[in-house]
Order: C-alpha cells, then structure tokens, then sequence
C-alpha cells in the first residue's frame, strides 16, 4: 500500500503511523521533518513551501514505487505540506513498515533523502531581516 | 508557435510572474529554450542549476517541444 | 535530554514523539516495535516479554548516552514494554531528533541494533502448538 | 558463601525457579560458578550463550564473587 498526499493542512502524525501498521510487521520506521528554528547561525521566522503539484504527487509515487520494488515492505505513506510553515510544524512525514527493520529503516532514509533530490517543491526561508530560496542559487 | 512556461520557486521571481510565453520554432528543443530564456532573463543562468519538464516528467535538453506540452522551470528543489 | 521507561503499560507513540520534538531540530527519527504474527512460517499467537529491570534499565540509559556523545542529538526516548503483548501491539519505540537527519537516523538505527544485543529482556513466542524462548538455543 | 543467582528467560526453566542459591569458597569466580551450574544444570550448557551480571553490570569470567553480590544468568537477549 502507498499512500501519498501533498496538502496545506497540518499532517496527522499519529494517522500516517497508523495506517502503515499491520499484523504481518515487525517494524516501522518513521521520517518527520521539523521547521529548525536557526539556519546557518540565522533565526528563522517561518517557511513557505510552493510545489508543483501535479508534478510533486507524481514524482513522489514514483519514490514510493521503487522503494516497494527495491525493499520487502510492507506499506508507504508518504505527506507533504505545502503552504506557510511555522518553526516547530512539520512539512513531512515517512512511515514506512516491513516484516524486519533493516527493510524499513532503509527504505525510510532512501524516501527522504531522493524526496529531497527530485521532488519539485521548494521552500522559501523567512528570516527577520530577509529571505531565501533554499539552495537556489550558490 | 508558442509554449507557456510555468515556473515555480526563485524562477517565478526572476519571471517576475507564475507563468510566461516564448515563441519558438517547431523542432526546437528543450536546450533551444533553456538558451533563449537565459538570453531574456541572465538570473536564470546563475541559479546552482534548474531543470526543465515537460508534461510533470524531467526533461533532457534534446527533447523536442510541442504547443500543446505543459513546460516548467524547475530550479534546485527544497522540499522535505 | 533521555527518557527511558521499561513499563507494562502500552506505549503511547504520539507523546514519545512529542517529548523529542523541539524547535532547534530540523528531523526526528522514530522506531516502532511491532508484533508480527508470523515467524518463521508458524503463527505468533502472542509474545511474554521479561526484564531483569534494573539491569535493563541502566543498560538502555547506556545506550542512549553512547549516542547523545556519538552523534549531535537534541533528545532520545526509549521505551519498552514487559508483559504479555498480543500481534499488532508495540514492544518498543525509539524517537530521536537532531538539527540534521543523518544524525537522526543513525543514532535511532544504533539504538535498536544495540538494544537487541545487550539489554536484559527476553520474549517468548507463543504458538498455537507451542512456545520458545527467542534465540535461547542454538 | 552463599551467593544468591536470578534467573531469567529460559534460565528460569532450566533452574525451575526465578532464583537459586550455591555455595561458593571466596576467592572463586564468575568462571566458577558457571562450571559449577553447568555441572548441576546441563542444559545451561546446551544455550546458545549465556553471561553472567553481577551487581546489573555484565561480568567476565575473572571477576571475583562476594556473598553481598547481586548475581543474574542472563541468557540470549531478545529484546525489541
């Protein structure tokens, strides 16, 4: 089972949690990102996130899909959010459950770390004096 | 014929807009594009890098655009 | 900050993940137990967890303060239950932020894989036609 | 001395009780008692492995015993 959802509501942590949880797991591993309140030395005031939606849906299937083909898993949810972030709320969240852990934490980190490579979403840093778009330019 | 550009992040600033047209000839490709978008806005060469796609699939710059493709410009994602 | 339980109760996974999150981490990385209904190929019917508890519980304050000192962690939860735990329920749950996601999931991965190694619990799986003491015999 | 000894896990089935005692002479060791207990109790033998705590700490073989010890057989850990 996949489950991927890219929204401008809060994520429901103890729901993604849920509904990776099955009879036939021995193991969950779980990714939440969290709003850092400092960024290179510099106080964060919030984050905006803009994705491509259409796009950003699509290539995170595609995440979920080669972790399934790659991994002995049993089921993937994968959210995101999009829109105005406070310090301290959560852009995403990773469940991912599999009969042994070496399976799920694996997959987890593959998740997040293309999540972070390929998926167009992009997010604007708001500091007191200023603000950036991460890693656009270098 | 013309293709509309949607663009997202850094490259919506450098538009100065979500979305703009560029008239291009059939059989240009997606390098064609990425030369003359980077002629009329020199931000966009100093971004990190960006990428383009075409109809939500990453695009390489020989792929040849059509009128009716759904174009993106996709600077250096930051999601996560 | 480490918070360790070793409890009969159930473990409430919303409130140990709550308990690590904290404005200056940028990622959380969260482990949870579950139990399987299969080993093997013979059906689990349940699991009778034992602890020699003081030992147990020094051992996975032990753990966790290897980690804090091994990698950059703001916090670490480490719960375990003892008792009698049906298919579905939860053992153990691990949570571990940290400013970056790397440090997240390698301390949390080391704590599991160290857990099952040194710390003084043993599970017996209970069959339909039988029972075992995991791992006690060759 | 007596030296008191829990038991854990399958240790408990092989003793038949959460603890039991036998008596050592001082100056004998972890390594002594386990060939004593082995000696009384085969199938302690027959584990996969088993360590011996002292004071919840695990102990080598060397270690010294004391009546005031708190000993534990802690056989294959499986935990998680």
């Amino acid at each position: 089972m996949i489950d991927i959802v890219l929204t401008d509501l809060p994520i429901d942590i103890s729901a993604c949690i849920s509904r990776v949880m099955t009879p036939s797991a021995g193991g969950v591993d779980v990714f939440i990102g969290t709003v850092r309140d400092v960024t290179k030395g510099r106080k964060v005031i919030r984050l905006d996130f803009e994705a491509y939606e259409p796009m950003a849906i699509s290539e995170m299937k595609k995440i979920a899909e080669r972790a399934m083909k790659e991994w002995p898993l049993h089921k993937i949810v994968l959210h995101h959010r999009t829109g105005t972030l406070e310090v301290g709320e959560v852009p995403v969240v990773i469940a991912v459950s599999a009969a042994h852990r070496d399976a799920a934490f694996t997959a987890c980190r593959y998740i997040i770390d293309t999540l972070k490579q390929t998926v167009p979403i992009w997010k604007k840093e708001i500091f007191e004096d200023g603000e950036v778009w991460v890693s656009a330019t270098p | 014929m013309k293709i509309k550009i949607l663009a997202f992040g850094i490259a919506k600033d450098i538009f100065g807009a979500p979305g703009i047209e560029v008239e291009l000839q059939h059989g240009q490709t997606v390098g064609d594009m990425r030369l003359l978008l980077e002629a009329k806005f020199s931000r966009l060469a100093s971004l990190s890098s960006y990428m383009v796609a075409v109809n939500n699939e990453y695009a390489d710059r020989q792929q040849l655009l059509q009128e009716v493709d759904e174009v993106a410009i996709i600077p250096p994602v930051s999601g996560g």
